[in-house]
């Protein structure tokens, strides 16, 4: 909501939801992807993120996760990617055999690498 | 792009629409803010076309602005609409002209309701009978007002004094249209054009020789969204799709925008100077902003009505611009003068001014 | 097995009216095959390769083509089948060209048709420069060209699924089957034939129902790297550099999703064929309410009909693979030999 | 006599090698800190000492770790190291001995027939002649082999060898020229002199016969000394360095001085240390099974000497620990790694030898990363109990062993709280094993905050990778025990009636458990005491990786299933009826890889609780099984 907003209007432009692809990079999609080829194979099924033991304490869900890295939407994933425990149950349960525990520890490690404009 | 696929579809969507003997409901925002409009609708109506277009001033507001707010209940708004219909059956008249397409919207929606549950037609009549002691016919025909516009559309270009044209390059001008999402959207049946690639606006500017812009948002809402705006607070999610309907269309350098809703005719002329304040980002050539026009200035200025008269002057974004381009020579000076030569108030704030 | 020659009718000249021709043959019946087009065939002449092994479509045209290849086969071609009406034991089979036949049995083989694009007007197909359809695409590798409608390689292809599938607003609630599969292989197709074109795939589901159709789905992620967004596209548009722009909502995100593209494939789905559903109306033959055939049982009677010696075989009755396809019109000659010998 | 130029290739290599060794063991032991320092000064003159020199000569020149693995590769080493040390040390003897004066320099021992053409005909110098050539001849014996290791490894039961550098090239091939060459320049000068002994003396002679001697013998010495001068030169950066390095190591590490978990001069010495002789790439199961052959400990560490990026090969890695059993030289590998990957984030600069005060110089200290990851985690009210049941994060993927455990507890009337039974947090083990030790603080914080206010005694955990962190890196006033330990515990002290199952069942000992943590012994006392326990083809120190490990942050889940395969065949090749392990990851994963009934040790304990109409009886146990190093 934007009721309080401090100008004469009450109110401000809200900011669009709208994934636009073609105004986003792919550049921690292609530094995990490149490290960790089995990241394609996540079709969201959600297991990892049902078995997760981060999950339980806090919002954290590593297949959202994944398809946000994939559309290259990396602001919401900034704080969340820092959840994960690396306990590595998620890897027992994906049907795909997705290293899943990789795919957060480069994602973690590209999103860093992003802010330090090293990607 | 294949004109043939959109004229295929065109084709697919046409309606009747009747030649004569109108009766007009007027709309609230139209009348609050483009008076002008609807006064040179009737005009051209009446003059230019010759037709008998009547309108009973007992009419009132439809109430869909408070129906869409959630404000007016469903048999409320069905029993206002019947008296209209009243007031047409009383005046003999069976054939409806919208000025609004909330408006139009509503009609379209009773309509339908009425003709798949019966009982609610009766309740209806019930209703307004115990309320009014009126009885009424259903309309034989609903028109938007721009339908009829577009109907004729060949016959006010044959009569046109200026044309959508520079008249310094010959090219024609690059016009935006927008469509009111209550005109097609929901009943794309009864919008010419249907709901995808509407013509109703795409057949005057051609006809009158502008050229149209498919810009990839074309579809999208001007913002309005009635719970969106009317909430001081929600108005942030309004400003926001205007902005995407904006800077989706200002890489094409349009002329100008026509719209046949008049509250998307509102909302993408003010929200420009919002989006100005708020942003600081002025849309249009030369960060000048980008004239909205009503469809009736549209083809008002086509058949050579003075745009003071219009109450053109009373846009957020001035088109004097626009007007040099077409050829239209209006003294600037006389803008916010009367015709007996007193002021009249200026608004402040104003775009390309 | 019969021993008397018996004479059957199979209307439509497609992948089951041809193996259900073939395999009467082979039984020593007497078959006149009829097919609407100037050739056999049907829908399958236009793939260019099948899935889920990408073989050449050749090769089960070739199968199909030897199979009909029997001097008991009198195939008929650019004439239709319009009406079977029973006329004591025999039916009465009326055809386009005002002649009339009299068979002891008859399968209707009319099969489907492609989903009209033009229905789903907000993805603009017919409009839009590049929005072609699945079949169009299928052209398009049969030419061996891919390429936009200004002649441009394309550097990024949408494929929509469920295009005139699953969707109320086109009257059809079904689910046609085959057009997920069709995805993935084209996808992949792509993929091997333009390595640097980005390929998105925009589903709903994904129904790979078929034997190692989950496998291609796989290996399309795996070794080809199409992308998967789920959520079905809500409108085409065009941008100012005429390129496409497409939104979708991509579910599994949460939030809408803008792309541009610079082809936009429809995934067109199955519908009762016309010629179909006017044989069906004037023979006053049940039809579901997805509007193919209605047949005896769905589950033991597949390819029964309520008139006795009219049996029914292939896409005629729902969508179906080409697999299914034959298996059902065997199971259509089973039926139908066993009717003649215990009539 | 100095006036023989030849001589100078040699001494220019000799003298650089001897001030660089000191130049460069000054820097290392500056860098060391203060108590190591304080460490290898005790160590210098004490037992340690005697030690060392006891260790160098077993290893540094039989290399008897290298034997008793691979008599042929073990020789191959013993005849070049032991064999050129004799020589050197007979050489030396023999100079002094008939040289023309007493303490000459190195040269002269080197280049002794040179000098004394006609030395060595009759008496002592025959015999010492006899002794010289004989250990030539061993010496070639094993280049020959090192030869053929080099181009045919199989031959030499090596799976694979080491990659080569180009300095590693050119030093090996100096160091294969200069036997030969000595071989050449002695025979030549003997056949020109008609000296020497069986070898150089034959052969000389047969080269007299047809060819001018004594204007070849020159040549042959000029080679000889080149070819040992650029082999000291390029010692340093070469893998042959690890010569010398090695005994610095000895002495450090017999000193008392280890690896920790910062990088110091020890890490140092140790990548210089290592000969990559390749065994941890032999023993490697990810080599064997996997067929992925450049990530073994060789590899690492030739990495981390050579300044390379190796972050991908430092994670790659199942972190079992078996090349640290089987290391000769008895680097601490496995630390080594965990070293790396706790700069694994840091920007990669590469370390070059000559600017190098090495690792110390190569990477800043762990960075401090003030926002904490897991600030979400609530604090709960503590639960009081005797004894803590922490079943950890892959026991609850197992949920059979859950059961298992709470029934013999039950049964054995434990007193008990089930710490994680709604879903636990992460003993934090993982995040230690990729490197991040802050994050793993937070959560070994957060845990030992609830077991401290639980006031239990006992911390059982089912979970061999939570038993390892909660021994090693939790402050903790409990005993913890891994409930294989627990159970044998409860059996000891009599509180578990237990049958007996007649089974034949394999034990695999879990990579974190056994090597880990050296548990061994209590879990084959808790299954020999229900069940016939059979020996395992490699267990012990020796056993295998299940492949499900967590230490490898990168392995593929196809590599994994090929490791899996591989252990589990080897663990059933006796045919038993269940195989037996310890730890759920290593249930789950050999689980999926073999045929055979996977269990862990709780299921099997559990089975073998009295049913309800049941008659189990205490036996009083003492049948220990001790584990046969295979190894």
């Amino acid at each position: 909501m934007n009721g309080s907003a401090g100008n004469k209007f009450g109110f401000t432009v809200n900011r669009s939801r709208l994934i636009d692809y073609d105004a986003s990079d792919r550049l921690v999609r292609d530094y995990v992807t490149l490290r960790e080829p089995s990241f394609r194979l996540c079709f969201a099924c959600g297991g990892c993120t049902a078995t997760c033991t981060a999950g339980q304490h806090a919002p954290f869900n590593l297949r959202r996760m994944n398809t946000f890295i994939r559309r290259g939407e990396i602001e919401p994933l900034r704080e969340e990617v820092t959840r994960c425990m690396l306990c590595g149950k998620c890897l027992l349960v994906c049907p795909r055999g997705v290293n899943t525990r990789n795919v957060v520890s480069l994602a973690a490690e590209a999103i860093k690498k992003l802010d330090r404009n090293e990607l | 792009m294949k004109l043939e696929g959109k004229k295929r579809v065109w084709a697919e969507y046409q309606k009747e629409i009747p030649d004569d003997h109108f009766f007009y409901v007027r709309s609230c925002i139209r009348q609050t803010f483009f008076a002008g409009s609807e006064q040179t609708f009737l005009k051209i109506m009446r003059d230019d076309l010759g037709k008998d277009i009547y309108e009973d001033p007992r009419h009132t507001t439809c109430t869909g602005i408070g129906y869409h707010g959630d404000v007016v209940p469903f048999e409320t708004i069905q029993t206002v609409v019947a008296r209209h219909f009243a007031l047409a059956t009383e005046a003999g008249y069976k054939n409806i002209a919208i000025s609004c397409v909330t408006s139009f919207g509503i009609y379209t929606e009773i309509l339908e309701t009425w003709k798949h549950f019966p009982e609610t037609l009766e309740k209806t009549r019930e209703n307004l009978f115990r309320a009014t002691g009126r009885v009424f016919d259903l309309p034989v025909s609903i028109s938007h007002a721009s339908d009829i516009i577009y109907k004729f559309r060949d016959e006010i270009a044959r009569k046109a004094k200026y044309n959508l044209v520079d008249v310094r390059s010959g090219k024609p001008l690059k016009v935006v249209e927008h469509i009111g999402c209550h005109y097609a959207k929901m009943f794309p049946k009864h919008g010419i054009g249907g709901a995808e690639f509407p013509h109703v606006l795409v057949g005057m500017i051609e006809s009158w020789g502008g050229d149209v812009i498919d810009y990839p948002e074309r579809r999208h809402c001007c913002g309005f969204g009635f719970r969106q705006y009317l909430v001081q607070a929600n108005r942030g999610y309004s400003l926001s799709a205007s902005r995407k309907k904006f800077e989706s269309m200002e890489p094409y350098r349009p002329d100008f925008i026509v719209a046949n809703c008049p509250g998307c005719a509102m909302f993408m002329d003010r929200w420009q100077y919002t989006l100005k304040e708020l942003d600081g980002i002025t849309y249009g050539s030369n960060e000048t902003g980008i004239p909205t026009l009503t469809y009736e200035e549209m083809a008002g200025l086509i058949l050579g009505y003075d745009p003071w008269e219009m109450g053109m002057q009373y846009h957020n974004v001035q088109s004097l611009g626009l007007l040099k381009k077409m050829g239209i020579t209006a003294d600037p000076a006389k803008r916010f003068l009367t015709k007996d030569g007193s002021r009249l108030p200026e608004p402040a704030n104003l775009l390309n001014s | 097995m019969s021993t008397v020659t018996k004479h059957v009718v199979v209307a439509g000249g497609g992948v089951a009216g041809m193996e259900a021709a073939g395999a009467l043959a082979e039984l020593g019946h007497r078959v006149t095959l009829i097919e609407k087009e100037q050739k056999p065939g049907g829908h399958l002449k236009q793939w260019h390769a099948l899935f889920p092994d990408r073989r050449p479509a050749d090769d089960v045209r070739k199968y199909l083509s030897r199979r009909i290849d029997n001097r008991n086969i009198k195939l008929f071609t650019g004439i239709s089948v319009e009406k079977v009406r029973k006329q004591g034991h025999d039916l009465h089979i009326e055809l386009s060209d005002g002649s009339a036949l009299t068979a002891d049995a008859a399968i209707i083989a009319t099969g489907f048709d492609l989903f009209d694009a033009r229905r789903k007007e907000e993805y603009g197909y017919g409009i839009y420069d590049n929005v072609i359809t699945s079949a169009g695409l299928e052209d398009m590798f049969n030419a061996g060209r891919i390429t936009t409608a200004d002649g441009r390689t394309p550097s990024r292809i949408g494929l929509v699924h469920c295009v005139g599938s699953r969707d109320e607003k086109v009257d059809n609630n079904h689910c046609s089957k085959v057009c997920c599969v069709t995805a993935v292989k084209q996808a992949i197709e792509v993929r091997q034939k333009l390595p640097s074109c980005e390929v998105f795939c925009f589903y709903m589901d994904m129904r790979m129902y078929g034997p190692y159709y989950e496998e291609l789905y796989r290996e399309s992620q795996e070794v080809h790297n199409v992308n998967y967004i789920r959520g079905k596209v809500s409108e085409a548009s065009v941008n100012i550099n005429n390129r496409l722009v497409v939104k979708v909502e991509d579910t599994l995100a949460g939030r809408p999703l803008r792309m541009e593209l610079d082809m936009l494939v429809l995934m067109v789905g199955m519908e009762m064929s016309q010629a179909g559903t006017r044989l069906a109306e004037a023979s006053a033959l049940g039809r579901g309410i997805n509007r193919f055939l209605e047949t005896g049982d769905h589950h033991y009677g597949n390819n029964l009909g309520h008139v006795k010696g009219l049996f029914y075989a292939g896409t005629c009755t729902a969508p179906m693979n080409i697999t299914d396809t034959i298996s059902h019109a065997r199971a259509a000659v089973t039926e139908t030999v066993r009717y003649l010998t215990t009539r | 006599m100095s006036s023989d130029l030849f001589v100078i290739p040699f001494n220019i290599g000799l003298y650089f090698i001897l001030v660089y060794s000191v130049v460069r063991s000054t820097i290392w032991f500056r860098q060391l800190s203060r108590s190591d320092k304080l460490r290898l000064q005790r160590g210098f003159f004490g037992m340690p000492f005697m030690q060392s020199l006891k260790e160098i000569f077993m290893e540094s020149l039989l290399h008897r770790k290298i034997f008793m693995r691979n008599p042929v590769l073990g020789y191959m080493h013993m005849s070049l190291a032991f064999g050129w040390f004799l020589l050197i040390v007979f050489g030396t003897i023999e100079a002094d001995f008939f040289g023309e004066k007493h303490l000459n320099p190195p040269s002269h021992a080197i280049f002794f027939r040179y000098f004394n053409p006609d030395h060595g005909a009759a008496g002592l110098p025959k015999v010492f002649g006899f002794w010289m050539d004989l250990l030539l001849a061993f010496i070639l014996s094993g280049l020959l082999l090192a030869m053929i290791k080099r181009f045919i490894p199989g031959l030499m039961g090596m799976k694979k060898t080491t990659k080569h550098t180009w300095t590693d090239r050119i030093a090996l091939l100096s160091l294969w020229m200069i036997f030969p060459a000595r071989l050449l320049a002695e025979s030549l000068t003997s056949g020109a002199h008609g000296s020497g002994s069986f070898l150089t003396g034959n052969l000389g002679a047969q080269l007299a016969s047809f060819l001018p001697v004594a204007e070849l013998a020159p040549w042959f010495w000029w080679l000889y000394s080149l070819s040992l001068g650029t082999f000291f030169i390029l010692l340093p950066v070469s893998r042959y360095f690890h010569i010398p390095v090695e005994l610095l190591l000895i002495f450090m590490r017999n000193s008392g001085i280890r690896t920790g978990d910062k990088p110091s001069s020890l890490t140092e010495v140790q990548t210089h240390a290592c000969s990559s002789c390749g065994v941890c790439i032999s023993i490697c199961q990810m080599s064997y099974a996997a067929g992925i052959n450049d990530i073994q400990s060789a590899y690492f560490v030739k990495g981390l000497r050579n300044g390379k990026d190796i972050a991908a090969i430092t994670a790659n890695c199942l972190m079992c620990g078996r090349c640290e059993e089987v290391c000769p030289v008895g680097i601490e590998l496995g630390p080594m790694r965990m070293i790396e990957r706790r700069q694994g984030e840091r920007e990669f600069k590469p370390m070059r030898f000559i600017d190098g005060y090495g690792l110390n110089g190569k990477k800043a200290p762990v960075e401090k990363d003030p926002t904490q990851s897991y600030g979400y985690l609530v604090r709960n009210e503590p639960v009081k109990a005797d004894v803590i049941f922490f079943a950890g994060c892959m026991t609850h993927l197992t949920p059979s062993v859950i059961i298992a455990m709470k029934k013999i507890m039950d049964s054995a009337g434990v007193r008990y709280h089930f710490m994680d039974e709604n879903g636990g947090v992460c003993c934090g083990r993982p995040l230690m094993l990729a490197g991040r030790d802050r994050e793993a603080r937070e959560l070994i914080n957060y845990n030992s905050d609830i077991i401290w206010r639980s006031g239990a005694g006992i911390l059982v955990t089912s979970c061999p990778i939570c038993y390892k962190i909660f021994n090693e890196s939790y402050y903790l006033d409990t005993r913890v025990m891994h409930h294989s330990e627990f159970i044998n515990h409860l059996i000891e002290e009599g509180s578990l009636r237990l049958g007996y199952l007649h089974r034949k069942v394999v034990y695999h000992d879990p990579c974190e458990l056994g090597r880990g943590s050296g548990i061994y012994d209590e879990p084959r006392e808790v299954i020999s005491y229900v069940a016939d326990l059979q020996p395992a083809t490699q267990e012990g120190s020796m056993s295998l990786c299940c492949g499900g490990s967590l230490g490898n942050l990168t392995l593929s889940s196809g590599k994994r299933a090929l490791i899996a395969a591989d252990a589990a065949k080897i663990l059933t090749s006796s045919a038993p009826d269940e195989l037996i392990t310890a730890c759920p990851l290593c249930k789950k994963t050999l689980g999926q890889a073999t045929e055979t009934k996977v269990a862990d040790i709780a299921e099997l304990v559990a089975a073998a609780l009295p049913g309800p109409k049941g008659r189990a009886r205490v036996r009083t146990k003492k049948t220990l099984v001790r584990v046969h190093d295979n190894g």
